[in-house]
């Protein structure tokens, strides 16, 4: 336990560290992320007629697409994080030294929640800016929890199928393909919450918490599971 | 029978139905026999 | 790294092959009785039966869809429980394994085709294709799931790989698909205003249309077990296959050395 | 008498439909410096990641330093160390970064992480650089010190030679020798006969996925 403890840690620090390194996370995937943000606002085409003026169905959708460009932006996080694994065949190579794969699950997952959550934070952060949004501030402790819980079952479930997909023919596209259908609870609970903690939708705050429970029970049944599939699907 | 109203959607959805697992059901004998002839008796556990 | 297959994989193995096909005397009689129950559900889903005094005539599609969402579930479950035999059983039989994935693969033709025949059912009773009912909305989710599941059980390697692959990815399956449900029920919830009708609660069935959905339910039923069984001998045989070709590859290489 | 390190028997390996290795026996003992020889394809590289226990067998078994490849593959994969094609480093690490990475896997102490750096001649000016800028000699060498970090018991190489330069052979052979001293067992494939083959207590020859003349 404690020696599967030790090596996720390392494995956390060592992709933190590639990060450090490389900045694809920073130089890339964030623009593409903020990007995203502004062509959202083009596709919904409400922006507002006159300097000042706010534009209400952005605000109201904001909760949703900056949700939606978490996952997108998360897709990218795991195809990156395995690139680094197989550019010189590191994933091969710890298989090959039989590091504890739930070690690998929980090591990775660790260092995709920690950058996730700084980008998603980013993108929430522009969302508010760029589509005016008024904050409550009431509203933080559930803001704070929902985003961290989120970013936590997204990072996992990202990690287990990005695992699955790493060493297949075809990965680009078999990711999204599996990885979409399995977020939709996060998407689903993570915009009701944030709405409800930024008050955009007209909700009041305490019904933002029955879907921070949602979600939590997303990221602690992906969490488990990971734990336990990895290995198998990982392992050719 | 033919003069029940919406009767396109309604035969219509008949057809779909039984014209995809029938294709599907082509393909699979069809496939079987392929393989089979190319296999000994001794393989088919089922004959 | 890997070079092509050897040619000689293509030949014909060993042995004589006497019969061909996936066919035996029950699967025959299975398939005849099937298509009785085809024939007999169109005379009855489309004939005898009367019309629905609040949905009318569309209530004849529902002698497909209901039967078909039903047999698609079925087909799930039974591919999470041989998913399960196989993981946990100390023998990891690939039997348990080509069960799994021939039901599985009926399970998205059958979902398929629920989810186009309800958009037709929905249009003549909502008037729209599509509606965002929870129930609906989570069975597609749980299509494209399994469209996953099939592309990731071709990926290729041993049997057992495969096999171990794909068992933990349905039992996986198992996990995503209530939560997926759950919360989508939730999300619509929140917008009941839009009432929706309820797919069957609306319809009064009598005695007449409470038999055509048994007919219907029958003859999936006998389908999903016809197409299951010829399916699961196919891969079977396919798996037979590479192993033959196996073998003369390998006598090839050795071959090569002398 | 102790048992072998490998004892292979019989092995078939697949790589996709090709049987790249078609029932192939071996034995090698404890101490040895095995030479595999044989033409590009042979199956060589397959041989050692079977001895690795990253491939399955589809045919015969195989024993690793006394744990079955079928039902004890984590035991082995802990105390071999592989050495493939590619190098298996985090090219945007440091070469100090993947050394005490890969050393701090089997929880290595920083004194060995440090005496594997110098083994390999890595310490100083190269320990603080990025292995993608180095050349193709140098991340070799930080591959070896990774696997020297690891303390691995079977060393299995596969053209360790290959883009190294003078001093990292002597480098390397050095490492090997050390390594064998110290109780290890290696089996290295590579083209470069006359190195390795000064190197090697014994030759074996691989040719179309089996193993020549007797195990």
């Amino acid at each position: 336990m404690t020696a599967t403890l030790r090596i996720a840690w390392l494995v956390a620090r060592k992709d933190l560290r590639v990060e450090w390194h490389s900045r694809v996370a920073l130089n890339q995937i964030l623009p593409f992320a903020a990007i995203t943000m502004v062509l959202f606002a083009f596709a919904v085409d409400r922006l507002p007629a006159a300097p000042g003026d706010v534009d209400t169905v952005l605000v109201q959708l904001a909760p949703g697409l900056a949700s939606l460009g978490t996952v997108f932006s998360l897709l990218l996080l795991v195809q990156r994080t395995f690139a680094v694994e197989s550019e010189d065949g590191a994933l091969d190579a710890l298989r090959a030294a039989g590091v504890d794969a739930t070690a690998v699950f929980w090591g990775k997952t660790l260092a995709m929640w920690i950058q996730l959550a700084i980008l998603s934070a980013l993108l929430l952060g522009t969302a508010v800016v760029i589509y005016g949004i008024e904050v409550r501030w009431s509203g933080v402790v559930l803001l704070v929890t929902t985003w961290l819980t989120a970013t936590f079952g997204l990072a996992a479930v990202g990690t287990l199928y990005g695992g699955l997909a790493a060493g297949a023919r075809g990965r680009e596209t078999l990711l999204p393909l599996l990885l979409l259908p399995v977020v939709a609870p996060v998407l689903i609970g993570a915009t009701r919450a944030v709405e409800a903690a930024l008050g955009t939708g007209g909700t009041a705050i305490a019904d933002g918490w029955p879907w921070v429970g949602v979600v939590a029970v997303f990221a602690v049944a992906f969490g488990a599971g990971g734990t336990l599939a990895f290995g198998p699907l990982i392992d050719e | 029978m033919i003069a029940m109203e919406d009767a396109g959607f309604i035969i219509g959805s008949y057809i779909v139905t039984f014209g995809a697992v029938g294709a599907y059901a082509v393909w699979v004998l069809r496939r079987a026999r392929r393989v089979t002839s190319r296999l000994p008796d001794d393989a088919k556990p089922w004959t | 790294m890997a070079s092509p297959p050897a040619t000689s994989t293509t030949t014909t193995p060993t042995g004589p092959a006497t019969t061909t096909g996936t066919s035996t005397k029950a699967t025959r009689l299975l398939g005849a009785a099937a298509i009785v129950g085809i024939v007999w559900l169109a005379a009855f889903g489309l004939g005898f039966s009367p019309a629905d005094a609040n949905q009318r005539e569309s209530v004849r599609i529902l002698y497909v869809h209901v039967p078909s969402a039903w047999l698609a579930y079925l087909a799930f479950f039974v591919t999470a429980v041989a998913s399960g035999i196989y993981l946990f059983s100390k023998k990891h039989s690939l039997g348990w394994d080509r069960l799994a994935g021939a039901s599985a693969e009926v399970g998205v033709l059958f979902m398929g085709i629920t989810l186009v025949v309800g958009a037709l059912w929905g249009r003549l009773t909502w008037g729209v294709f599509w509606e965002w009912d929870a129930r609906l909305t989570s069975t597609a989710f749980m299509f494209v799931t399994y469209v996953g599941y099939l592309t990731v059980r071709r990926l290729g390697g041993t049997h057992q790989q495969r096999a171990r692959r794909s068992a933990v990815l349905a039992l996986l399956a198992v996990l995503e698909i209530p939560l997926v449900h759950w919360s989508v029920k939730l999300w619509r919830s929140l917008h009941q205003e839009a009432t929706v009708l309820r797919p069957d609660g609306d319809v009064k069935m009598n005695g007449l249309m409470l038999f055509t959905l048994f007919v219907g339910v029958i003859a999936f039923t006998l389908m999903y077990m016809w197409l299951v069984i010829h399916r699961q001998r196919t891969m079977a045989a396919e798996d037979a296959l590479d192993d033959a070709g196996l073998d003369l590859a390998i006598a090839d290489r050795k071959a090569e050395r002398a | 008498m102790d048992r072998p390190v490998v004892e292979l028997t019989g092995a078939v390996a697949v790589l996709g439909s090709f049987p790249a290795l078609a029932g192939a026996s071996l034995v090698v003992q404890r101490g040895e410096i095995v030479l595999l020889r044989g033409p590009n394809g042979a199956g060589k590289t397959t041989l050692l990641r079977v001895c690795a226990g990253l491939l399955p067998l589809a045919r015969g078994t195989g024993v690793v330093l006394g744990c079955d490849l079928a039902t004890e593959r984590d035991a082995v994969r802990r105390r071999v160390g592989l050495l493939g094609h590619r190098n298996g480093l985090y090219l945007d690490l440091t070469v100090a970064e993947n050394v005490r990475f890969w050393g701090a896997t089997v929880g290595a102490t920083d004194d060995e992480i440090a005496a594997a750096m110098d083994r390999l001649g890595l310490r100083g000016r190269l320990a603080p650089l990025q292995v993608r800028r180095l050349s193709a000699g140098q991340q070799r060498r930080t591959a070896l010190a990774c696997l020297v970090a690891r303390r691995a018991e079977l060393w299995l190489l596969d053209e360790p030679h290959a883009g190294l330069d003078a001093s990292g052979r002597d480098e390397l052979d050095a490492t090997l020798r050390q390594a064998v001293a110290s109780g290890a067992t290696v089996v290295v494939a590579s083209h470069e006969l006359e190195r390795a083959g000064s190197l090697a207590t014994r030759c074996v020859d691989v040719v179309a996925g089996q193993v020549v003349g007797t195990p």
